[in-house]
């Protein structure tokens, strides 16, 4: 019996039922939650028996140029399964987001690793600091713009003996 | 006792072991001080070969560089960094003459005194040791393991951590 | 009195080489005596940005990527990769070629678990035999891979819509002799380390995670049912037809490093049964359906997982209608099962950590990305 | 009489090479002045030990063997480039190892650093001086023969504890604590298995153990089998050899006290740690199995090979364990020491005293050697079955084979029956 | 040179005075034990020359006496490190200028 992948209606209704106003909207395979109630609806949908989803099975990051999507998948064993919730946002410079390390301890690295490669400030996180790169890299490498990031970073070796600058390099743009 | 191997063998031994006390003395890290001290131990272990007491030489170096040395060795690493000083306190002078005193009232009586001497005493074997360590002292010897005994217990209770008294309490 | 009062706390690095790291991978531990009072992962010395590189590349193109995440199970992360999209585009994928990547993942998730197997063991201290002896079975199951798509360790043998290649003629008396001395090593392993006190003293109770907190802390795999839940993906959520086979999920039962062992050891005896039913029931047809070499999946989101050796491999791929994903996202398994190794290494002592360690069977490829 | 014209004490008698040495030493008095011979005698003496018995053991057996012996056990060739068969791998080890440079870490304690192998040397060459090879091949016949390989046996600690402290590194600082905090440990109950011994036999002397187990025709290791489990495991202990080397246990800190150490330096500490494990293999051929007697074979056979190969024999224990297990914790370690071997060490002294005391008071004969023999063997093994029914780990009250579910779900609760304990 | 009773004597006296020297001037409580180490070991090194030199026929009781000697002072090591452990967790120093708690 295969995992049932609940529908964006379905979460949205049981989110909307546990936390009145929580839901933004919906899409066919995804909810989109409201940033401040996240926490509180994820908790909710954690705890009630009849959604029941305890394991935060994977969580990260979009970068859709003029905004953020911060994706959320979430299980439960026994009633077997799934859902995907996610939440906008939309300050690029300033790109914030809950954190729900409160509720899911596993939840804890993959915030990390968002924070690392996209720059989304998960507020709340015990410990937001860079997984992978070091502190002070210049620029967050997910994000589509990265390579024209104020800064100019180039792919490839910038530094290399003899060679002089490439030309910059031609990114491809999604609109 | 004469002979040029004895008397090497003496006055080697006398420097190596004065040297390392010394060294235990002028010694600024307490590590140094410590590997010192045991080679003035194993010194005053050759001294005591050449004074005809095996057993007793090798029970020194068991017992002093085999279990006191390192016993101080790992009461230094248990203390940190900033513990490892062996510097000298203010009293260091006075110290210093008394313990010049003491060493000039020794040599003086030891070099004064008139000793009745024997050139060559009779080799003890180890059993003689143990049947007098079991016969004429062994008031003495049960003492002694007595006071091990309660030394092993004490020092098993200073050291003991809070937490640890606390998991004996509830056990 | 406070707690600092004892012995001077210190920080011992871990890594990054060590040689029970598996890779280059750094635990900061701060130690009271040999006592764990805290560890901090540092990581990131083995990253590669794959998930940005595979912005750049076709579909197809990003399949090797993935053999160079979790370089000891390819396999797996093939399928995982090709079943993400082929959920995005919509393809279906021929009988033949569902039963192939079945005996091909789980032969890999034998690979993998004897490497697993091998390396706890190494890391409580047993000095490089039951590695080697590991090594020597797994030496055989990357011949056949070496036989079927002329790789050992990066495959890239899984395509999207099916495999590769088809299967060489020598391969099925070849699976059928290897499962054949499986069966025996296994066993002898089993009896060599089960039985063995030592191992057992230094296994038992050691990193134990109760099931809730496995749970909070999102983990999965061989973690996950040491604790106790009974939760594997082929099971729950069937692919490449998984549901037509007779297996069951090994589970441990207070979830500690020892659990974890004894669930890979009965793991790799569930495989051989799924490898030889699907060899029975190998289905003639072609092995693979024609997708055209510049895919373009219509524009969409799909999250796909299979139950890779270490655990759920995820991966979460958004198209933009592009020849390329717009986003690539790898649910890395042993990334993941590093939320609870501080949980499991506080208040143990070195030696405990390095068990622990070797007991989440980290790959550092993975780790990193 | 199989070879009755090479057994008549004359230089060319192989059965005890000292005839050799003393034919020369006899001859180079005649011409060379008074006194040197004795300086002769103690040079030919450590040399030809160190020649026949040291060397080639640690080299074709430490070396080698142990590496060609682990090979087999993890199903790989083992060493087999260099020479044939690869007997030539110890040799292209220490020739690398000359030419690699010895580092010295910033920050480490240059003096003591550099000191560190020398002294971790001296005493392994200093440990086979009071080893009988033969009725009178033995370089210092002293009567504390058993305090003095105690003695000298716990120098290395000493080194090793200074080569882990000088080097600024922590891991060699853990390795340090761990050999000091073992070593302690371990030296108790090392000494007590061997009070027995010396209890029974009434010396302290090597060579007059030997002549003991001669003139009774019974290895100390019948009278004392617990005696010789206590001994082996404390001094494999001490030695660093598996399943207790935590000290440089490879798998948690890098290389314990070695860690920093390279080049030739390192090489003077591996060699001599088989030089350790070789006395301790000799010492324990002498103590337990009879030395260089054989039950009468030693009037043919040379007795320095007799020795020789009960010392391999007893090292092919070190490698053997080596192989196959894993290694303790230390907390474990050293409650097994306080808590098994301590205890077991006195039970078996006790015994051991109670016997000796029923053989000399009650004038007993030889025969009842025999039956002390069955009875410790007895006690012995109901001793480790005691301490492994009832302290031990009890794997068979742990489930050792994996629940099986056939669905899917949530958490499966542990049934009562199998949860066990510990 | 024959070498006589003084000579022995002379060096467990200078070996006593560089224990007692160290005893009294080292401020680190474990350098204290140390000095006090060495003054043990130059009696015992008096007690074994007085043993050899004696005109006793079985002169054991030196020997004897340095055996209750190396007992008595391996009990005092134990315990005078436990101490100096137990002084640094509640003091956080070994220096013994500083264990001054009965000073106003």
């Amino acid at each position: 019996m295969p995992t049932r992948e609940w529908t964006g209606e379905e979460v949205a209704a049981a989110a909307e039922r546990l936390v009145p106003g929580s839901v933004a909207r919906t899409t066919a395979g995804a909810c989109y939650l409201k940033a401040e109630k996240l926490v509180e609806a994820i908790e909710a949908l954690r705890s009630s028996p009849d959604t029941d989803f305890v394991h935060l099975t994977n969580l990260c990051g979009v970068d859709y140029w003029d905004h953020f999507e911060v994706v959320y998948h979430l299980q439960s064993f026994v009633r077997n399964q799934i859902c995907c919730l996610k939440i906008e946002v939309w300050d690029r410079e300033k790109a914030v987001a809950p954190s729900v390390v409160p509720v899911f301890h596993g939840a804890w690295m993959q915030e990390c690793e968002a924070y690392d490669l996209l720059g989304i400030r998960f507020e709340g996180h015990p410990n937001l600091h860079r997984i992978f790169l070091w502190e002070g890299y210049p620029g967050w490498p997910l994000r589509k713009d990265f390579l024209s990031m104020p800064g100019g970073l180039q792919p490839g070796l910038n530094e290399f003996a003899g060679t002089a600058r490439r030309p910059e390099p031609a990114t491809r743009l999604v609109q | 006792m004469e002979g040029f191997g004895v008397n090497f063998a003496f006055w080697t031994l006398s420097a190596v072991t004065l040297g390392a006390a010394g060294g235990v003395v002028v010694s600024r890290n307490l590590l140094h001080a410590v590997l010192f001290l045991i080679l003035a131990f194993i010194g005053v272990a050759g001294f005591f070969v050449l004074l005809s007491a095996e057993f007793i030489a090798m029970a020194q170096v068991i017992i002093y560089v085999g279990a006191i040395s390192v016993l101080v060795l790992f009461a230094v690493l248990l203390t940190p960094r900033a513990g490892r000083d062996n510097g000298e306190t203010a009293m260091a002078l006075p110290a210093l003459l008394l313990a010049i005193a003491v060493a000039t009232v020794f040599i003086f009586v030891v070099n004064d005194t008139n000793w009745t001497t024997v050139a060559k005493s009779p080799e003890l074997a180890t059993a003689e040791l143990g049947t007098a360590l079991l016969s004429t002292w062994v008031l003495p010897f049960e003492l002694a393991s007595v006071l091990l005994t309660a030394a092993l217990v004490g020092a098993i209770m200073l050291v003991r951590s809070r937490e640890e008294e606390a998991e004996d309490a509830l056990a | 009195m406070t707690d600092a009062i004892k012995t001077e706390p210190f920080v011992l690095n871990i890594g990054p080489q060590h040689p029970s790291t598996h890779g280059v991978f750094r635990i900061k531990v701060t130690v009271d005596g040999e006592k764990v009072l805290d560890a901090e992962m540092v990581m990131g010395y083995l990253h590669r940005s794959m998930e940005k590189l595979a912005e750049e590349r076709t579909y197809t193109q990003n399949i090797p990527f993935t053999d160079r995440t979790d370089y000891l199970s390819s396999m797996a992360n093939n399928l995982g990769y090709c079943l993400a999209v082929e959920k995005l585009a919509g393809i279906g994928v021929p009988a033949r070629g569902d039963a192939i990547r079945v005996i091909m993942a789980e032969l890999q998730r034998l690979a993998s678990h004897c490497m697993a197997v091998g390396a706890f063991t190494n890391d409580t201290g047993a000095w490089q035999t039951p590695v080697m002896w590991a090594f020597r079975e797994r030496e055989k199951i990357l011949d056949i891979f070496e036989m079927t798509c002329g790789a050992r360790l990066t495959c890239n043998y899984m395509r999207i819509g099916g495999v590769a290649f088809d299967l060489p003629a020598a391969f099925e008396p070849a699976v059928r002799k290897l499962l054949r001395e499986l069966v025996p090593f296994i066993d002898e392993m089993e009896g060599l380390l089960v039985g063995n006190e030592i191992f057992l003293a230094r296994t038992r109770g050691v990193g134990v995670l109760t099931p809730e907190q496995a749970t909070n802390a999102s983990l999965s795999g061989p973690l996950l049912r040491g604790s106790g839940i009974a939760w594997d993906l082929r099971k729950a959520d069937p692919y490449c037809g998984y549901e037509q086979y007779d297996f069951d999920i090994p589970i441990g039962y207070q979830g500690d490093s020892f659990d974890r062992f004894i669930v890979r050891i009965e793991e790799m005896r569930q495989s051989i049964k799924i490898i030889k039913q699907a060899l029975d029931g190998l289905p003639g047809g072609p092995h693979s359906t024609q997708v055209p070499l510049a895919l373009r999946p219509p524009q969409g989101e799909a999250y796909a997982r299979v139950e890779g050796s270490r655990g759920e491999l995820g991966y979460y791929l958004v198209s933009d209608d592009g020849p390329s994903p717009y986003r690539f996202h790898i649910r890395a398994p042993s990334f993941i099962n590093l939320s609870a190794l501080k949980e499991m290494t506080v208040g143990g002592t070195v030696a405990d950590a390095i068990v622990v360690l070797g007991s989440i069977d980290v790959v550092v490829g993975e780790i990193d990305r | 009489m199989a070879l009755p014209t090479l057994v008549t004490e004359h230089w060319y008698d192989l059965r005890d090479l000292s005839n050799l040495s003393r034919e020369i030493l006899e001859g180079a008095d005649k011409i060379l002045p008074h006194g040197i011979v004795y300086v002769l005698a103690a040079l030919i003496g450590f040399v030809a030990s160190f020649l026949i018995f040291v060397l080639p053991s640690q080299l074709i057996v430490g070396v080698y063997g142990e590496r060609k012996l682990i090979g087999r056990m993890q199903s790989r060739y083992g060493p087999n480039r260099v020479g044939p068969f690869g007997l030539l791998q110890p040799i292209a080890d220490a020739i690398k190892l000359m030419q690699k440079e010895a580092l010295t870490p910033k920050g480490a304690d240059r003096a003591v650093m550099y000191l560190a192998p020398i002294i971790f040397v001296a005493p392994a060459v200093l440990l086979f001086a009071v080893i009988p090879f033969g009725p009178k091949m033995i370089l210092a016949d002293i009567n504390p023969a058993l305090l003095y390989f105690l003695a000298v046996s716990s120098l290395p600690v000493l080194a090793a504890f200074m080569a882990g402290w000088s080097a600024n590194n922590k891991y060699s600082l853990f390795g340090a604590m761990r050999i000091v905090a073992m070593s302690i440990s371990y030296e108790v109950p090392l000494v007590l298995a061997l009070l027995g011994v010396v209890l029974f036999t009434g010396t302290t002397s090597l060579q007059e153990m030997v002549l003991w187990q001669k003139h009774f025709d019974i290895w100390i290791v019948f009278l004392q089998p617990l005696a010789l489990a206590i001994y082996f495991i404390a001094v494999s202990a001490e030695l660093n050899r598996t399943p207790t080397d935590i000290a440089e246990a490879e798998s948690e800190i890098v290389a314990g006290y070695l860690t920093e150490y390279s080049g030739m330096k390192w090489g003077l500490f591996y060699g001599m740690d088989i030089g350790y494990a070789l006395a301790a293999s000799a010492f324990a051929a002498t103590v337990f199995l009879g030395g260089w007697s054989m039950f009468g074979l030693d009037k043919w056979v040379p007795p320095w090979m007799i020795i020789i190969g009960k010392t391999h024999l007893f090292y092919f224990v070190f490698i053997w364990t080596r192989g196959t297990l894993p290694r303790l914790r230390i907390d474990q370690l050293m409650a097994f020491a306080w808590k098994f071997m301590l205890p077991v060490a006195l039970l078996n002294l006790v015994l051991v005293a109670t016997e000796r005391m029923l053989w000399v008071e009650q004038e007993l004969d030889d025969s009842y050697l025999y039956i002390f023999a069955v009875v410790n063997i007895w006690a012995a093994l109901g001793a480790i079955w005691a301490w492994s029914r009832f302290l031990g780990y009890r794997p068979e009250r742990n489930p050792v084979r994996a629940r099986l579910v056939n669905e899917a779900g949530g958490y499966v609760p542990v049934p009562e029956a199998a949860k066990g304990g510990k | 040179m024959t070498l006589e009773l003084e000579h022995f004597l002379t060096v467990g006296a200078l070996l006593f005075s560089l224990g007692l020297f160290v005893a009294l001037s080292k401020r680190n409580a474990i350098g204290v034990l140390m000095g006090v180490e060495l003054m043990l070991n130059a009696v015992n090194l008096t007690l074994l020359s007085f043993s050899r030199f004696s005109v006793s026929e079985r002169p054991v009781a030196g020997q004897t006496f340095v055996v209750f000697v190396i007992t008595v002072a391996a009990a005092e090591a134990a315990v005078a490190l436990a101490l100096a452990v137990s002084v640094y967790r509640n003091r956080q120093t070994v220096d013994i200028d500083r264990i001054n708690l009965l000073k106003s």
